[in-house]
């Protein structure tokens, strides 16, 4: 049985439909990217998810419990962390505060630690900032902060909008082999990317989604061949 | 000696406005609203301790607590019915004038329940006055209990709201609630939860403010709202501290500038200095600067 | 596409002066057929103050996006410059509408001057600590004029602030601002038709301001102000600008009010935070930078206690339980949703009767 | 001739050295490059020439006039425009009058003709939307002139940042992070446009950028800033193969 | 469709603050008119013809004073009892000039209140009590230091402060301290009455109202400090108030033509009768709309005026009755009214003995 399953998502902004009818599944263990233009509904699509918006029609199946009804914050709980789209980090709160917002629903706090520790690892600019008001952070620094904090709740599976958004080259390698560490840690990924190269490159399969809908969908090396897609997203 | 007392009775004054404005003061600081009724829960907390204390003679402690069980779930109603369906409203205005609307309401029905006339409040305070320089000097037992029970309100804000889970969603709240929900926090039941808080101080603040000042009416909470409202603005609002701060000084400052100055124009006087410091400190006396990085 | 906008601009404009003069083409046809209730005669001068007041505060609300809770304060200004200058000249300017325009000139000038007095330091001030220092000013106003005391007679004016003894005046002269009493004897030359007038023209200043260049930088630095400022607007002299024009416009208001009654005093309830905020209620229930929406919530949210007169005691009630109500209705998102769909269902039902009927 | 000169910059905040002092000449005409790791300092160096902090120490010079210390909109209508990394529109007007709004000091007429919509009112008005459509078209933003500028899919949000900036007259144009957010396709097309800019409004660039495509596509010299200092500078492609721009920034 | 009915009884119209931070006033006006008219009705009416009654809120506001007598005269009214408060009343006069509609107030105070002809007074003037009051002190020798504490932002307070005032020269005694407090800020007093002590004041003139007096009281027992309180008619209720601890206005003189306690038939039955009615003591202003109403009755019965006459023709032939009759009311016996609209009345000199009010003298 599937993860996270999405069944007929349709998602409207008072009268505009954003979703027009998107199923798709992502698996135990999978890294999924959703990739499209600017304004296909890739964020809308997470939120739905995360329960921060309502759906008109379809269904959002996580772990066998149907959560479309769910409010927001009991998903969290239930192991689904969400990167936002923009960071949203707490901006008059210390990056250390910050992350230990992502531990809200942990209790125990000798992973707190250990996640702690582990973010830190990976992102040592996070600790030299730690006690920095998070809204002075440039860009990048939030990225990081906003990785971290979601990193902290040790989720069964994270949602990641634009993760490398704003981030140097080097960041964003960074980025992504964070996004292989958590794979390889067992944490499903659902990924949405405007970088669909390394996106791709990255996950086992991958959507396209179009204007609210799903046009592609298949292996991700597959669809890299993809003369549609290459000439669409990777810019060649 | 008169300088003393009038400090001594500045004091006194100001700690009822402290009292009002930490509450006042929280509940912006976590709903980011004005809640203009805060003044007329606080009132209605007076008026249940008046009926139940003073017209049914129940042990005023045990008043104390209804009213405070009163206030709480009222305040959690109010904010259920008329401000959680404005929360994401397009303006953060319209909140603010549903606010009034409550204020009207809570005003209009306790004088419909109570009628007009204003009551005479028996202090629930038993403390005796403190008499200084062979009696020349007092310091009320409302004063002292009022001072007391605003640090120790204060001081187990600040532990509620740096040291424990909830206090921390509160915080997480007030910055951004998308965000706060993504980190599992249940945003509508930390508002709520704020205003449940903020209303009980409010039952609290009622109590001192009429054992202080014995007479209630129905309006009896329009103008320290109002006066609390400021004094939260002046040790900058959100800041726990600041309101105690803000409401001492603001007693203070009224009470000299009657003694000293001019007694009619004292209001004018206590809102040219809060001009005065917010224009040397924008955000107030321990208001954060928050600066927005480009 | 661009003609279509403007056009679309000026219609908007053009439908809202047609509902303020269609308004009044009826109210006079009503006066003059004797339907019109005493009542609601009466109301007519107050609901013209109260609908100037509103357009001028959503210059600043709407338009400028500050929140000021100090509007009554500007209008208190133009009710006691106003009726003071008229209480003065009733002897000399013998021509009642010059004297009456005179003093409405002058009541605007006065609170546009207190208004530029004021933003000046204040307007740096954001969100609700400009809200909190307007309405200090509004109070300091109030409280000034509850104090003063301001006499005439042939050596010219006396003012005090203790008491009309103190002014030191020879026998036949006359107090015209007595403290809390406020001013008496002014001349009562308010109508409906001045009222009217001066609406228009309110709308028209506002309208004309925001669809100009001045009101585009003031829009811009209401909807960011380090952008704004990044384009080389100057932030400062448009902040004034939006301002004391609205505190103008309000003193404006205040001396038209003035003029309506034998005695006006500078209380809570009229001139103090209490009526500010009465008028912030209008802006926002019409709609935030809505003009058409303030007019008529102004005219709705005055009539509405005054019609409720024959419940008595509950009227007051009622009348907050309306405004709640109305408030959701207007403003919460579920509501509104309810409403696009509600649209949508009228639309549609109605095309497909057509369908039908062809 | 050196359109912006900059000597010796430097701010603190708090404890932090975010900028070290930095210099920089760009000549008239020419685009240039500003990239660095996130926190290096790009986007303060940006605020300091646009006057939105005081540099601690240091100078600028525009076109051979120091500048340094004054205020934003001084320093806009001595001819510095920019736009913002993170999107910073009118949001609640259309997409032409934000560009309405850049043209604020261009077009001008009195506060008099306004409200009493005297002709000079209605012909520099007819001006501004003439003009205004006219930027809108180098960003083929014109179709959506009436539209509300928060609609706007993010792509396009930012150009719109770049035409109101245009609208503004600037002899220099910063541009901070143009092609975050948007797709490969639309980085290229965008890169057609920042060119064009350049050449037909004879417009200095000065651009931060993490895209490496836009940086080695359009710019012709870069500075790396790495901790606030500069760590190196020169043109595009001997930059990129520095092996220490390459160890701090790139990544192998 | 009103001139029928308006012909055939009489419609008389209140106005006052039943809302608002005034309502204790307009409140117990209200009531006190109900009462008499009901009175008056259950006995047959006004030669007859029975009275219909409205009263209508003005939250103490002008305008919404002169929007309810607006909505009065859409009624029908034919006299008008109000507004209660000054500021409101003057507003109101001008309207009722106009109209020449008959307007008695029962206790709007200030001396502009009756410039018009058809307005007539039931309460003393403000001048009058701050004179009256001076000269009593004065008189009786109460004291040599006097000091005043007053409501700046109240008409009531700041007309009768400003005559005592001005009659205090004229008298035996000094005034050592003034002070004032206003609507905003009327619940701490102990600057004022430090200021008080300090100038070693023996008696404190209150020229104010009840709720703020028994503040005053509470405030300065607590500060032991304990001088003559003397008050005007406003200080009437003082009594009344829920709750109030009577020994704290042990021995304070006030000079009011009304006193709840007092022991003639005809208050203590419209006392009872309040009580049972509205659940609590009446102040001052209910027995001055009370006897306001009965004072029409007796202008009308001695002008012959019938509702048919119309507001004109009543208020012309009620106005010329008025410097004719002398009415016995719980204000005063015999009042009788000069041209001018002013009452002549005798105040009686209370003092408070054992929580009671006592005649002095
Ligand atoms: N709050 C909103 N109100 C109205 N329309 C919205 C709102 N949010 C998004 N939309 C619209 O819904 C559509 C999908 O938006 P969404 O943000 O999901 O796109 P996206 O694929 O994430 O794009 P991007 O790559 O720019 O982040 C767009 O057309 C957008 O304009
Ligand atoms: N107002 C401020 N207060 C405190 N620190 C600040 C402030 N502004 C910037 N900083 C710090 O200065 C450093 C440089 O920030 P800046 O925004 O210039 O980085 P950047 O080079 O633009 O990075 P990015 O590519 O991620 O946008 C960062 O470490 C940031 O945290
Ligand atoms: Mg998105
Ligand atoms: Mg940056």
């Amino acid at each position: 049985m599937a993860m996270l399953e999405v069944k007929d998502l349709e998602v409207y902004y008072g009268m505009i439909q954003a979703i027009k009818g998107v199923s798709f599944e992502v698996n135990q263990g999978e890294v999924i990217a959703l990739i499209g233009a600017n304004g296909a509904g890739k964020t809308t699509i997470l939120h739905t998810i995360t329960g921060l918006i309502q759906p008109k029609q379809g269904s959002v199946v996580f772990e066998g419990t149907d959560i479309t009804k769910v409010p927001g914050h009991k998903i969290v709980s239930m192991g689904m962390a969400h990167v936002p789209e923009g960071r949203r980090v707490f901006a008059n709160l210390s990056v250390y505060q910050n992350l230990k917002m992502g531990a809200y629903i942990q209790k125990d706090k000798n992973e707190i630690a250990k996640n702690l520790e582990m973010i830190y690892k990976h992102f040592p600019r996070l600790e030299e900032r730690k006690n920095q008001m998070a809204g002075t952070l440039s860009g990048g620094e939030q990225q990081m902060l906003a990785m971290g904090r979601a990193l902290m709740s040790s989720p069964k599976m994270i949602l990641m909008d634009e993760p490398s958004m704003g981030l140097s080259p080097l960041l964003v390698k960074e980025v992504f082999s964070i996004i292989e560490f958590c794979h390889e840690s067992g944490i499903t990924i659902l990924l949405v990317e405007q970088n669909a190269k390394m996106a791709l490159g990255i996950a086992d399969r991958a959507y396209v989604l179009e204007t609210g809908k799903i046009t592609l969908t298949g292996d991700a090396k597959e669809l890299m061949e993809d003369e549609n897609v290459k000439k669409a997203y990777l810019g060649v | 000696m008169s300088l003393i007392s009038y400090v001594i009775n500045g004091i006194s004054l100001g700690s009822v406005y402290a009292i009002i404005a930490l509450g006042y003061s929280m509940v912006y600081g976590i709903a980011k609203m004005l809640n203009f009724a805060h003044g007329d829960v606080i009132m209605v907390g007076g008026f249940v301790v008046y009926t139940m204390a003073s017209g049914l003679g129940i042990n005023p402690i045990l008043s104390i607590l209804c009213s405070m069980a009163f206030c709480t779930v009222l305040g959690m109603t109010i904010e259920r019915i008329a401000y959680r369906p404005l929360r994401n409203a397009a303006s953060s205005l319209a909140v603010l004038i549903t606010a009034i609307g409550v204020s009207y309401f809570l005003q209009n029905i306790a004088l419909i329940i109570y009628g007009s006339s204003p009551k005479a409040f028996t202090s629930v305070v038993t403390i005796p006055s403190l008499k200084l320089a062979d009696g020349a000097l007092t310091i009320s037992g409302e004063t002292i209990v009022t001072i007391v029970a605003c640090i120790i309100i204060m001081v187990v804000l600040m532990l509620f709201i740096n040291k424990t889970k909830a206090g921390q969603a509160m915080l997480a709240v007030s910055e951004d609630k998308g965000a706060a929900a993504l980190m599992g926090i249940n945003v509508n039941g930390t508002i709520a939860l704020t205003f449940a808080i903020g209303s009980a101080l409010a039952a609290i603040a009622g109590v001192l403010l009429c054992s202080a000042y014995p007479s209630l009416s129905p309006y009896t909470g329009a103008m320290p709202g109002i006066k609390a409202f400021v004094a939260a603005v002046f040790g900058g609002i959100g800041s726990i501290p600041g309101a105690l701060i803000g409401g001492i000084l603001l007693g203070l400052i009224e009470i000299l500038s009657k003694a000293y100055i001019s007694s009619q124009l004292s209001d004018a006087i206590v809102f040219a200095v809060l001009i005065v410091v917010l224009l040397v400190k924008p955000t107030g006396i321990l208001g954060k600067q928050i600066q927005e990085k480009v | 596409m661009k003609r279509l906008l403007q056009s679309k601009e000026t219609k908007k404009t053009l439908i809202t002066f047609g509902i303020v003069i269609i308004t009044y083409i009826i109210v006079e046809i009503l006066m003059l057929c004797g339907l019109l209730s005493n009542q609601l005669q009466g109301l007519l001068v107050p609901i013209c103050y109260y609908v100037m007041l509103a357009i001028s505060l959503n210059l600043t609300v709407g338009i400028l996006g500050e929140l000021s809770l100090g509007h009554a304060g500007f209008a208190c200004v133009g009710v006691f410059t106003g009726t003071v200058f008229s209480i003065c000249m009733q002897n000399v300017i013998a021509a009642s509408w010059i004297r009456f325009a005179l003093a409405i000139i002058l009541g605007a000038l006065f609170a546009g001057i207190v208004g530029i007095l004021i933003g000046l330091p204040v307007l740096r001030l954001k969100g609700d600590y400009l809200a909190i220092v307007t309405l200090a000013f509004c109070e300091i106003i109030k409280n000034v004029i509850n104090v003063i005391y301001l006499g005439k007679d042939s050596q010219g004016l006396h003012i005090s602030t203790t008491d009309t003894t103190a002014l030191g005046m020879e026998p036949e002269g006359v107090v015209i601002i007595k403290g809390a009493q406020g001013v008496t004897g002014m001349p009562q030359d308010a109508n409906f038709t001045i009222g009217i007038l001066l609406i228009l023209i309110t709308l028209f200043i506002v309208l004309n301001l925001v669809h100009s260049r001045d009101g585009r930088a003031i829009m811009a630095i209401r909807d960011n102000l380090i952008a704004a400022e990044s384009v080389g607007i100057n932030i400062t002299k448009y902040k004034l600008m939006a301002f004391s024009i609205s505190a103008a416009l309000a003193g404006a208001a205040g001396a038209y009010y003035g003029h309506n009654f034998n005695n006006i005093k500078a209380a809570t309830n009229n001139f103090g935070y209490n009526m500010s905020i009465m008028v912030l209620v209008f802006v926002v229930l019409g709609g935030i930078g809505n003009m058409r929406g303030s007019i008529i919530a102004a005219v709705l949210l005055t009539l509405l206690p005054e019609m409720l007169r024959g419940i008595s005691e509950y009227r007051l009630l009622i009348y907050s339980i309306v405004l709640i109500g109305m408030m959701l209705f207007n403003w919460s998102p579920k509501a509104q949703a309810w409403k696009e769909k509600m649209k949508v269902r009228i639309l549609g039902k109605l095309k497909k009767n057509q369908k039908e009927v062809q | 001739m050196a359109m912006l000169e900059v000597t010796n910059l430097s701010i603190s905040f708090g404890g932090l050295r975010a900028v070290d002092d930095f210099s920089i000449t760009i000549n008239e005409g020419e685009l240039y490059g500003l990239i660095g790791p996130n926190g290096a300092g790009k986007t303060t160096v940006f605020n300091l020439l646009t006057g939105v902090y005081k540099p601690d120490e240091g100078h600028i010079l525009l076109g051979g006039k120091d500048i340094t210390g004054q205020k934003t909109i001084e320093i806009n209508r001595e001819g510095i425009a920019r736009t913002f990394q993170n999107i910073r529109l009118f949001k609640e007007m259309t997409v032409q009058e934000n560009v309405m709004v850049g043209l604020h000091n261009q077009i001008r007429y009195s506060t008099l003709a306004s409200i009493f919509k005297l002709p000079s009112y209605r012909k520099a008005e007819k001006e501004m939307r003439e003009r205004s459509l006219e930027l809108l078209k180098v960003f083929d933003l014109d179709k959506e002139a009436d539209t509300l500028a928060s609609n706007l899919p993010y792509g396009k949000q930012r150009k719109l940042e770049i035409a109101r900036a245009l609208a503004t007259n600037p002899k220099l144009l910063l541009l901070d992070e143009p092609a975050a957010g948007m797709n490969p396709n639309e980085t290229i097309e965008l890169m057609k446009t920042i060119r064009f800019v350049r050449d037909k409004f004879k417009m200095t660039i000065l651009l931060i950028e993490h895209d490496m495509k836009l940086v080695s596509g359009i710019c012709e010299e870069l500075t790396v800033l790495n901790f606030g200092h500069v760590l190196c500078k020169g043109e595009t492609k001997e930059v990129l193969n520095n092996p220490e721009v390459i160890k701090a920034y790139l990544g192998e | 469709g009103n001139t029928e009915t308006a012909a055939t009884t009489w419609k008389i119209g209140g106005i006052g603050p039943v809302t608002g931070d005034a309502s204790v006033y307009g409140q117990a006006v209200k009531n006190g008119m109900e009462l008499a008219i009901n009175e008056i009705n259950e006995a047959g009416g006004i030669s007859g013809v029975q009275i219909e009654y409205n009263f209508q809120d003005d939250e103490c506001d002008n305008e919404k004073s002169v929007n309810a007598y607006n909505a009065l005269k859409d009624w029908g009214m034919n006299i008008l009892v109000g507004s209660v408060t000054s500021g409101c009343c003057i507003a109101v006069t001008a309207e009722t000039a106009k109209d020449n509609m008959f307007q008695l107030t029962p206790s709007g105070s200030s001396v502009d209140c009756i410039i018009n002809d058809n307005v007539f007074q039931v309460c003393f003037t403000d001048p009058n009590q701050g004179i009256g009051a001076a000269q009593y002190i004065g008189a009786n020798g109460l004291a040599t230091k006097v000091a005043v504490i007053y409501n700046s932002s109240d008409v009531y307070s700041t007309g009768i402060y400003e005559k005592f005032n001005a009659e205090a020269a004229n008298q035996d005694f000094e005034i050592v301290s003034t002070s004032a407090f206003t609507n905003d800020s009327k619940s701490d007093f102990t600057v004022q009455l430090q200021q008080a002590k300090d100038a070693g004041a023996e008696l404190v003139f209150l020229p104010i109202y009840a709720q703020e007096a028994s503040l005053i009281l509470t405030q300065a027992a607590a500060m032991d400090f304990a001088p003559t309180f003397f008050g005007c008619d406003g200080l009437d209720g003082i009594l009344a108030i829920e709750n109030f601890d009577p020994s704290l206005a042990e021995g304070v003189i006030l000079l009011t033509p009304f006193v709840a306690d007092a022991e003639d038939e005809m208050t203590q039955n419209f006392v009872s009768k309040y009580v049972e009615s509205y659940g609590e003591t009446p102040n001052q202003f209910a027995a001055d709309a009370y006897d306001a109403v009965y004072t029409i009755k007796a202008a009308i019965e001695a002008s012959g005026a019938t509702p048919a006459d119309g507001i004109s023709g009543i208020c012309d032939k009620m106005t010329g009755a008025m410097t004719t009759i002398s009415v016995d009311g719980l204000t005063g016996t015999g009042m009788t009214w000069a041209a001018t609209g002013e009452v002549a009345k005798e105040p009686k000199a209370m003092v408070i003995v054992n929580g009671e009010y006592t005649n002095l003298q």
